[in-house]
């Protein structure tokens, strides 16, 4: 079964032999699950967030588990962008699979710097802009808790990197999520991802202290499925670029619910961590999946959500 | 010389309790026997992630183990139940599947012919059973082990027939005193004839360990059982400061990650 | 060892013989759980949402379960306030347990009648403004979105009901909780509540279909406590009115975590699905668990997060 | 005269399969066994919420079930695996903690000297077992029992023990045809002397029947088995809509709760 799907952008396409790719932050540079699986059986690799110069990141502890799911305040660790340049990037399948950077810079002119540096990376399929992270100019807002914000990156990075599909990752602790996609897609994005981690807390009672050294972190997993299929439902009927869903796939029925609604790709991230073979079992049994409810390509599916209104549980004649 | 890792869907065989049972009637140490992995062959200090299916949805994460033991055709680990994921594993049955993978890290060094000094504080024996096992020179190397629980709650058994075996039991704040003493004392010797000494146990503990390495010029390796969600080198949440001893010029004073750099770090190239 | 707590508002005080409360829509008017545990042991009950005339509510489906939570999208149905005065206030044991109101309206005027006819019931002791119900008036916003609304439905209530304890429950979905929490505040509001359900979706991939018939729900349960946590930690930090926590609580630890993080009362919503007695047990087993924390009275405990940036894990010595 | 439901927490006793295994050895039909809460008595048609501690935070819904059989001892349960849930029903093991409330819902209606009808499809038929063993005349009952599975599948041995009990398998389209002809006889014999109907099956045969009875003027009860959160009318996740014929007037075409006003209704007051 062909379950290839493209991502029509504004400016560039984006083709991927399935609609696998692994999310941001949880797939390191992709090499580290090389023992437990074929990296080129992969749609696309999400490499972990990338910015301009090395940053450390936040102290630990940095990752919790939590009911269903975990919270983590990683903090943009990683070695800069031509760390990944030299040392990642050439030891990565890129000629097979696509190379997706995710990107966070603390400005606009970062963005744009940052965009142009990966803009002449052949190995380098796509940017995917995280627009999650604070935004230290302003004062503790939000790239993408602010449409217009959300905008002058995308539009930034469009312009700096002329040369790649430009992908828009939406956070999900906003009043109205639509909004912002649509301001990135005005701005020029090719599509968005989304959704990046909902915002929360734990606390550790006996030592009186929140169990991220952080206090906040990021909310990732199964627990938060219902909330990125929302988004994805919601976004998707707002925009006309594509959209790739993220938020607590862990299989490859979850896989195909985001397509229902709406969703032209995917993305796994903390089931990576449930099992270090999440993201390629996911692409290698989706055409049975699909097979299973009758469905014959990406395109059969997506998006094709009835109305609730005429909602009438089905039941088996006997059983 | 990396051991790649494998990644293997078993049935658990057998889940035994150690020690004596608590006033409720249940355990709190216990050695789970699975088939052996197609591993070629693993270092003692190595661990595994395990994560049961009966985790389900709810605990999303697998569990760092040392790997304790193998045989010919079992792989055993050995446990304390300390929270929501060691309560169900005490709870596996047989056939209960279980996603184990592994050898990860790094692993403790083997220098044959120096007198190796295991310094063990409670569940820190586990790595050592097998590092017991696996010594070319077992006459070389002795171990102290402290611990709370009585003995019988720990894999001992596997040990003392190799080596000899110091244990001293820490019920009040005197005995810790003396254990420490002891503790000491027995690094002074390993350092005097330029030995290597091994440690794995809670951090209080290897911080103490760390600091007579300082003060002894002990030559020392620690294992860090920071909390790991991945195991893998993805998830960034197992870091470990380095010190300016760190071999790499770049990472000095940074972060690496316990489960590729480590679990086992030299004692003066780690800030605890 | 006393766990009573006393709310204390600007206009009126709320006290509590213990601070565990139901949450609303999930404790039926109270009755439905007398099988299963004293009401009277309750700090208090939120009965389930009132409005001024009746309401069907949504079509069924309305309820599905997700990984450790689930989507409701129940849609207010009620007998509307007179059957609650007739018929289910009376059996309730008020003169003992504070009952709260949990009211909502499509427009300030009509917040501002049900809050009038309830200011004469003497069985009510206090107003919880849902603020999360469609605004039919503005279009399908929310009032809880906005802070103008927030403050403009606060006051209206506040007005009409002088002789109660106005509480006003916050939505989730929104950009900054902490500001719909001083417009409340600023509104005159005595306490706020936090929070209520997540904007989620489930789908049916074999009917492709939404497993909800109003496509849209609530979510709800421990799934979304670390999201819970941290609106209360933001909340309490914003505002100087008790906040009280909601979001995934199902035991007295779960409890105890949300006080510590600012919390001056809790609610109990879908762990009353898990078990009926779950709420009463919560009360019941609180003093214990203090203790085992070494804790002598709420007041001793709440609030008292320690800042993250210390943080450094503590092992026992040996184990 | 309504029986206060109670809140126990039991251990299981047994769960046994029923009918052959499938094609991977897994079989779908179990009967749970637990001891018996201190009920003073319940009727056939109410029901329990069930929910195994091995749900943990995964699952936080407890599952309905019809009440089976009880005996002085036991409660039994009779269950068909059809999702997450129930799965981990089956692995219950003995001694493993189930909390269960019940008896909740209305119950059939019993006439002891009326000829009476009992129509199941599929597992359709758990509460008729309980039916059948209260039943004070069991000879002016008898039964039609559509099913997919072998008839081993189903826990008709107590039936059969009191009734007759014809059983019709559906395997092709011919055989439902065959057995909706056979529904409707057998329904047309019963309302011809004032006899009561009471069906338990999926809500396609629900529908079948309840046209049935329409036209033949039958006094037809029927068990909802809507989706339940709570069990205990709070949820409101379980509405049925009413008829016209719907004894109180202000609830005329209204929603009411399967868990409270039902499960058990009659056919021509609630809409299917
Ligand atoms: C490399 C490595 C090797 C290990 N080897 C063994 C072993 O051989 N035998 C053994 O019994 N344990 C070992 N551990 C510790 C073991 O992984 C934890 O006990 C286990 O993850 C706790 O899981 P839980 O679900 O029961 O606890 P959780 O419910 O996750 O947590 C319960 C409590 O334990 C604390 N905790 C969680 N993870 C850790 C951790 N990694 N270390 C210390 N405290 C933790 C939590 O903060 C919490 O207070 C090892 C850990 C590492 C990193
Ligand atoms: C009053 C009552 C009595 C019942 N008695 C019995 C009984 O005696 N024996 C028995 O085997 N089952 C009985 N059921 C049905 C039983 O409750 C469901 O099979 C069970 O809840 C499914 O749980 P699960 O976790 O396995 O499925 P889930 O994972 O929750 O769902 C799996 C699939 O089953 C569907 N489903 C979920 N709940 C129900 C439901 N209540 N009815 C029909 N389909 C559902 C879901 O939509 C989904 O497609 C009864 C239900 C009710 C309301
Ligand atoms: C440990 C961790 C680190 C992450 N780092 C990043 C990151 O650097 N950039 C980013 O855009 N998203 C990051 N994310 C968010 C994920 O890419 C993803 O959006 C989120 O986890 C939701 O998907 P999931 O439920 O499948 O995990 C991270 C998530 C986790 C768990
Ligand atoms: C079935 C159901 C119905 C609810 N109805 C209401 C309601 O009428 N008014 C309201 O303010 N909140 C309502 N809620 C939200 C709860 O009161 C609570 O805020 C939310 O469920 C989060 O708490 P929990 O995780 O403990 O369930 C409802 C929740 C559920 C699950
Ligand atoms: S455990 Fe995930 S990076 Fe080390
Ligand atoms: S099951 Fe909750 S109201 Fe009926």
């Amino acid at each position: 079964m062909d379950i290839s799907v493209t991502l029509r952008g504004q400016t560039h396409d984006l083709a991927l032999k399935n609609p696998v790719l692994t999310a941001s932050g949880t797939f390191g540079c992709g090499l580290e699950f090389a023992p437990y699986g074929d990296l080129k059986s992969l749609g696309g690799i999400v490499v972990k967030g990338i910015s301009l110069l090395p940053r450390e990141g936040n102290p630990c502890p940095r990752v919790v588990e939590t009911a269903a799911g975990m919270l983590n305040a990683v903090g943009l660790q990683n070695d800069g962008v031509e760390d990944f340049c030299a040392h990642k990037l050439p030891s990565l399948p890129w000629r097979d699979t696509p190379i997706i950077a995710n990107i966070y810079a603390a400005s606009t002119d970062e963005f744009a710097d940052l965009a142009a540096r990966l803009n002449v990376e052949d190995g380098v399929a796509a940017l995917e802009i995280n627009v999650s992270c604070p935004n230290v100019a302003k004062g503790g807002v939000l790239f993408g808790q602010d449409p217009v914000l959300t905008a002058a990156v995308t539009s930034a990075v469009r312009k700096a990197a002329p040369r790649k599909h430009v992908m828009v990752k939406l956070s999900p602790n906003v009043t109205d999520i639509a909004l912002m996609a649509k301001s990135a897609e005005d701005a020029g994005a090719d599509s968005v991802s989304c959704i990046n981690t909902l915002l929360g807390m734990a606390v550790d009672l006996r030592l009186r202290r929140p169990k991220l050294a952080n206090v906040l972190g990021g909310l990732s997993g199964p627990a938060i499925k219902p909330v990125a299929l929302r988004c994805v439902w919601q976004v998707a009927r707002a925009v006309r670029i594509p959209v790739v869903g993220v938020g607590g796939i862990v299989n490859a029925h979850d896989a195909l619910e985001f397509i229902l609604a709406g969703a032209h790709a995917v993305q796994i991230g903390s089931g990576n961590f449930m099992r270090p073979d999440c993201a390629f079992t996911v692409a290698a049994q989706l055409p049975a999946a699909c097979e299973k409810i009758g469905v014959k390509s990406m395109e059969e599916l997506r998006g094709t959500l009835q109305n609730g209104s005429a909602l009438q549980r089905k039941h088996p004649a006997m059983a | 010389m990396q051991i790649k890792p494998i990644l293997s869907r078993l049935p658990a065989l057998e889940v035994t309790p150690f020690g004596p049972a608590g006033p409720e009637g249940e355990y709190r140490f216990f050695a789970l026997r699975l088939p052996r992995p197609s591993w070629k062959n693993w270092r003692p200090g190595q661990f595994l992630m395990l994560r049961p299916a009966a985790f389900g949805l709810e605990l999303p994460w697998a569990r760092p183990f040392s790997i304790c033991h193998t045989t010919a055709r079992c792989l055993i680990c050995f446990f304390q139940v300390c929270g929501r994921g060691t309560r169900r594993m005490a709870q596996l049955k047989h056939g209960d599947e279980v996603n184990v993978w592994g050898p990860l890290g790094n692993g403790f060094a083997v220098e044959p012919d120096s007198q190796t000094l295991l310094l063990a504080g409670g569940m820190g024996i586990v790595p050592f059973v097998g590092y017991v096992n696996a010594h070319p020179k077992p006459w070389n190397t002795s171990m102290l082990f402290g611990h709370r629980e009585p003995l019988k709650c720990y894999p001992v058994d596997n040990i003392h027939e190799y080596i000899p075996l110091d244990s001293l039991r820490e019920t009040t704040p005197g005995e810790l005193d003396n254990f420490i003493f002891t503790l000491n004392e027995r690094m002074r010797d390993c350092a005097e004839q330029n030995g290597l000494v091994l440690a794995c146990g809670p951090l209080p503990f290897l911080q103490t360990v760390r600091n007579f390495a300082r003060e002894l010029k002990a030559r020392t390796q620690i294992l860090l059982e920071n909390t790991m969600a991945c195991g893998v080198g993805a998830c960034l949440g197992c870091m470990t400061r380095t010190s300016d001893a760190w071999p790499t010029p770049e990472k000095r004073g940074g972060l690496v990650q316990a489960c590729r750099q480590g679990p086992v770090f030299w004692a003066d190239q780690v800030k605890l």
